[in-house]
């Protein structure tokens, strides 16, 4: 069974000397990103209960493993999330206002920030890692220096898409890193019913490529990691897969109920006590004098003000309209389009709408 | 006492019964044991027949539908649960090179007992791909039945006919409806019979032929005709998509000599466009007017916020009435 | 000089000017480099553009057709061989899911402009899987184009407008007009518009649309009919699947006031009801006799030693004209 | 790189003591097995040549794979071949007549012994293989002692049915086993383009399964290997992976041509002279005083004659009516085929379809 890589042990101590690999400055990112996603994903969380969002896919617990992971980027690098990969969405540059329109099931919500590629977040699972291998191909093939990244979960790595992409990505050795965040469940199935496999980096011997087992709790561990994977990909070595090992403290979706499945008392609190990813930051910096309760105060206060200020920009965003529908169905709308939007004369009226 | 059930517990219940009474019958599929279904259709079924019969799969949908090919080939029925319909895709060569085609390939020799269970359909505020209604893929696959119930009663003895039935059953149930509403339905088993429509308004100016979700926006618009204009609509629940009814469907028109389809999904190459030529293939003459789709779009099913645009409403529905009976 | 060309020869020079002219164009597909295609369409096209524009892939559909989603949304322009059509249901999720919805998801923003061009249809003695006409099922798909070309000359137009067309189009090759015949084909580029029909033999009194190989059997029909009962066939064909040509199928109809569809595909949910409908909504009035569909049947394809059976004859085209002549 | 597993070397010396493991009547059999069904496929080959067959699927030099492995089974076990394994569906009991008509394009051309379980041959690669996971998954609940065998080339390996299947196995422990020939080439693409893993059975370890790389040209290491995959299936183990390196040495199928993409009198012809399935088992029997000439002449003159009265029987056998294409599409025919039928009034005339 591949071992696990860790630098920042939970304790906040660093298990390995990683002097000149990672700036303070890029700490101190890490953790003001952390914070601001987890407070970001709680809100959403509140906004679903007061039914101004629809259903939503929380991502506490797993903030190491996004923030790490797409810190590690450049600008032009390509993101494919999933719709958990929120908190990497944002930390690559896509807007809070943005996403929180994509779960108001707006029209708009999944526009990629301008010269960005953080593309929309993937519902059919596993189908984007593919993507990834072709967006990595086309910067391969027009030499550009840009990786592709994709996210997905333990359970995804039961599609044949995931096969498919690794195996694509190993013959035309194509930038592309696939980070697994292995939360341990697919919904209600935990990862040992999801495949006979002791781990998910192992799968990388069947595509003859580097597979790694990381602590997904350790944002030092993913980025350091991924700055390697990044390295191998533009040097022309191919793809890496990254089995991040983590944990959503909470629900699947909104409309999930962990006890069902789980002992949410034990486990879901057993990570959060004793495997944090925020907390085990939070000492390494303050043990360090990098960070301060001071310091903490303002950047919660400030991530709160951009949360706020975020949801003012979303909820006054123009409300899509009926007609939105049919544009951007093709470059140039079709007869049926034209014909059809015409009957849309009378909008629908919820109250007229059997329940 | 008159127990009503939605058309979930409806489900469990034909279900349930069936795990009791024939040993051969299997659940399979994502979350569908502890968990009990995304939807909680399959809730408590795998602590009354245990984690052989009510089987949690891995995430794969190619995978779920290929072993229970297998499985249906070898003795067993497997009921299999994908989550949404838009998730059947990685299943769809299964179900269309392998399924529709084994006994066909075998002459009889092997068939496939099969049933596919899965919510489809908009309306419930879904996030994206949460809300198709392709039918079409499935009816236009021979060796293919397709079935989808508007009614907890129906639903219930369709999946009991569906779970019986020798040939492979693609049962699509309409995610809106799932807890709408509650009606009485009987504890016993029963059958409700595979390929026939039922009129549950009678009528004679028009006939709307509809069914899942659609159906009771079919019977809201004819109700509010019936009120406002005198309109005398007759609404014809299809249940059945393939083979469709067509004894009904031209009976039904022959009557009246108007008619709407509506449906969720897009328009063109929807199953409405099969459902007027049934009608010109048997009852042209009797026309009085051009039958009318009210559908979905021929637009990707859009994010939940315009959803209920997309779909067809009693107001469209009644326009399009209003339409054809003044054409 | 007159140059002649099979359609199979137009295809690939389709390809090879666009690969010449435009560097972002890429080929992508199983056996498509050092062995040509299985049909050869691909022939020496590795050796004039090498094998990074040429690209001979794993045995993966849902690999190929979703790597070059994501190619096509990073600026090149990949044609995508799948061997048979059939075998497209592995890569049918990212076709249906991603493909058809990319634009539509970001508003405009990204788009995937990609042809999947794929050998469809029977009559070529092929084994089971070989001779699928299951066209209903991207047609169904607002998003995707599809196009399916009656002769060399159009093959070439319609391959290269494909090409140039910024949203995706799956290109459907009658296999069994691949080495049919010749006819001139200039060599320069040129574009056969998409969603425009052709009215390919003018007649009063009937309207015959079809498409891919279907096309011949239905001149062949109109041919006899017309010498041998002096009836005057109008053979539409329509080139383009979705977005039909619905001024064409009018306008003939209005003409003649009856008309024959005839396609290959099976009956239910075939694109004839499309048809059958499209004239329902706009042309009703003008119909002296129902539609008829002439057309594969509903059952799967047969082996090849009965799928002349399976598919639309010249004789069973004239049995149906005939029958709405007189009707 | 998992290593390859011999017991028959090329040469027809034993590498390995295999005393008291393989009887010679097996091996008798094997070989006689293995001379009936290249006859059979050279004549099948004829046959397409003059037109009294359609295109074929030629499988010469792969015959110790599909025999060594269908010999070994029982007569319960599920077979299910692709469209190249006739070899293996003849020994498991489908009659050759039954295959001619498979390929002469007749409706009854896949229909298994009685009491045997001959699938029909697979053509949508690598979507057999969770079939034989899930009829041996049905044979395990119901305490029947059977396995099922999938068989599947190198090119299916990249397809992602291949992976759901490994993965299902894996996890409900099905007695499955996955028999990969793997010949080299998928049509024209040779395995090292196909994916940059060296080999197919180090796949295994990414389901914790067993994977063997085997001589696919030995039948006795096919025979072996395949017993051992059995008892472990049967005793409640699970599936094993096995991966039988061999070569076919003519076309992919009879509408091929391989000097396209391979140099023919080369490669085709080292692997036939030097490493041909049957020279090295008739070598061996020779040696053994198990075969002699006048056998060799014996049993070719059966097997011609066996494959005489099979193509007897197929061209005799009642050619498949217009109406047959309506039957068995569903138990109870529908309507529309009932209607549909009646059109059939005027069968195809060859004369009047456009070529
Ligand atoms: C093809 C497909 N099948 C099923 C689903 C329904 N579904 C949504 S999330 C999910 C579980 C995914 O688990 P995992 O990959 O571990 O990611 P996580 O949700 O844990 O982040 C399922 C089954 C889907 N979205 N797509
Ligand atoms: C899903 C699918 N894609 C493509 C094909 C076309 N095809 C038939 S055989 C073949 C190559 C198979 O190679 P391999 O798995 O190595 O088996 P072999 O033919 O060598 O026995 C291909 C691509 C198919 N039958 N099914
Ligand atoms: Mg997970
Ligand atoms: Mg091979």
């Amino acid at each position: 069974m591949t071992s696990l890589y860790q630098v920042l042990a939970p304790t906040g101590e660093l298990t390995q000397d990683i002097e000149g690999r990672l700036d303070e400055s890029v700490m101190i990112k890490m953790y003001e990103n952390m914070v601001l996603v987890r407070l970001f994903d709680r809100k959403s969380i509140n906004l679903q209960r007061q039914g101004r969002m629809g259903t939503y896919a929380p991502f506490e617990g797993q903030e190491a493993s996004q923030v790490g992971s797409a810190l590690a980027l450049t600008p032009g690098d390509w993101l494919f999330p999933t719709y958990r990969d929120h908190a990497a969405a944002i930390v690559h540059g896509q807007s809070m206002a943005r996403v929180f329109l994509y779960w108001m099931g707006h029209m708009e919500g999944s526009i990629s920030p301008q010269g960005l590629n953080v593309m929309p977040p993937c519902v059919p699972i596993a189908t984007q890692m593919i993507h990834a291998v072709g967006t990595a191909w086309a910067s391969k093939l027009q030499n550009e220096q840009h990786v592709s990244l994709a996210y997905f979960g333990d359970g995804a790595t039961s599609e044949g898409d995931f096969h498919e992409a690794l195996n694509f990505a190993g013959v035309f050795k194509t930038p592309t890193i696939f980070f697994c965040q292995n939360n341990g469940y697919a919904i209600s199935v935990p990862f040992s019913q999801q495949s006979a496999s002791k781990t998910i980096a192992q799968r990388a011997a069947a595509y003859d490529i580097p597979g790694v087992r990381i602590d997904g709790n350790d944002v030092f561990a993913v980025w350091l990691t991924m700055k390697e994977a990044m390295e191998r990909a533009l040097n022309g070595e191919g793809p890496t897969l990254i089995e991040a090992i983590t944990y959503r403290y909470g629900a699947h979706t909104t409309a999930d109920d962990p006890k069902k499945y789980r002992d949410q008392e034990k486990l879901a609190e057993e990570w959060r006590t004793e495997r944090d990813p925020i907390q085990r930051l939070r000492t390494f910096l303050v043990q360090r004098g990098l960070w301060s309760d001071a310091q903490e105060a303002q950047l919660v206060a400030r991530a709160n003000e951009q949360i706020d200020a975020a949801l003012v920009e979303a909820e006054s965003y123009p409300k899509s309209r009926p007609e939105d529908m049919f544009k951007h169905v093709y470059a140039e709308p079709t007869w049926m389009a034209e014909e059809q939007e015409g009957e849309l004369v009378k909008p629908a009226k919820k109250e007229d709408i059997p329940a | 006492m008159i127990r009503k059930l939605t058309m979930i517990q409806a489900i469990t219940e034909a279900m349930d019964q069936k795990l009791a009474e024939d040993s051969r019958v299997m659940l399979l599929g994502e979350d569908v044991g502890v968990n009990g279904g995304v939807f909680r259709a399959t809730e408590d079924l795998i602590h009354k027949y245990g984690a052989n019969r009510v089987v949690d799969t891995p995430l794969s949908e190619a995978g779920i539908i290929g072993a229970a090919i297998g499985m249906a080939m070898n003795g067993l029925i497997p009921i299999v649960e994908i989550q949404f319909l838009a998730f059947i895709y990685p299943g769809f060569e299964q179900i269309v090179s392998h399924a529709a085609r084994m006994r066909y390939r075998t002459r009889g020799q092997y068939h496939v007992p099969m049933v596919i269970r899965t919510p489809y359909g908009a309306g419930i505020r879904g996030p994206e791909l949460h809300s198709e209604s392709v039918e079409t893929f499935f009816a236009h696959v021979p060796g293919l039945k397709v079935v989808a119930p508007s009614t907890p009663y129906d639903a219930k003895g369709l999946l009991i006919a569906a779970i019986e039935d020798p040939d492979p059953v693609i049962f699509l149930e309409p995610t809106k409806l799932y807890r709408a509403f509650k009606e009485e339905v009987p504890e016993e088993m029963y059958r409700v019979p595979i390929g026939k429509a039922k009129v549950v308004r009678e009528g004679t100016d028009i006939s709307i032929f509809a069914w899942g979700a659609m159906l009771r926006v079919a019977e809201e618009a004819a109700k509010q005709l019936e009120r406002e204009q005198g309109a005398s609509c007759e609404v014809v629940d299809l249940r059945t998509i393939y083979p469709l009814d067509r004894d009904a469907i031209v009976a039904s028109l022959k009557k009246t000599g108007r008619a709407v389809v509506v449906h969720e999904a897009h328009k063109t190459a929807g199953m409405g466009a099969e459902i007027i030529s049934i009608i010109n293939d048997e009852a042209l003459i009797y026309l009085k007017a051009p039958v009318k789709r009210i559908t979905g779009f021929d637009v990707p099913v859009p994010q939940f916020s315009i959803e209920d645009d997309y779909l067809p409403t009693p107001a469209r529905v009644k326009s399009g009435i209003v339409e054809t009976l003044t054409f």
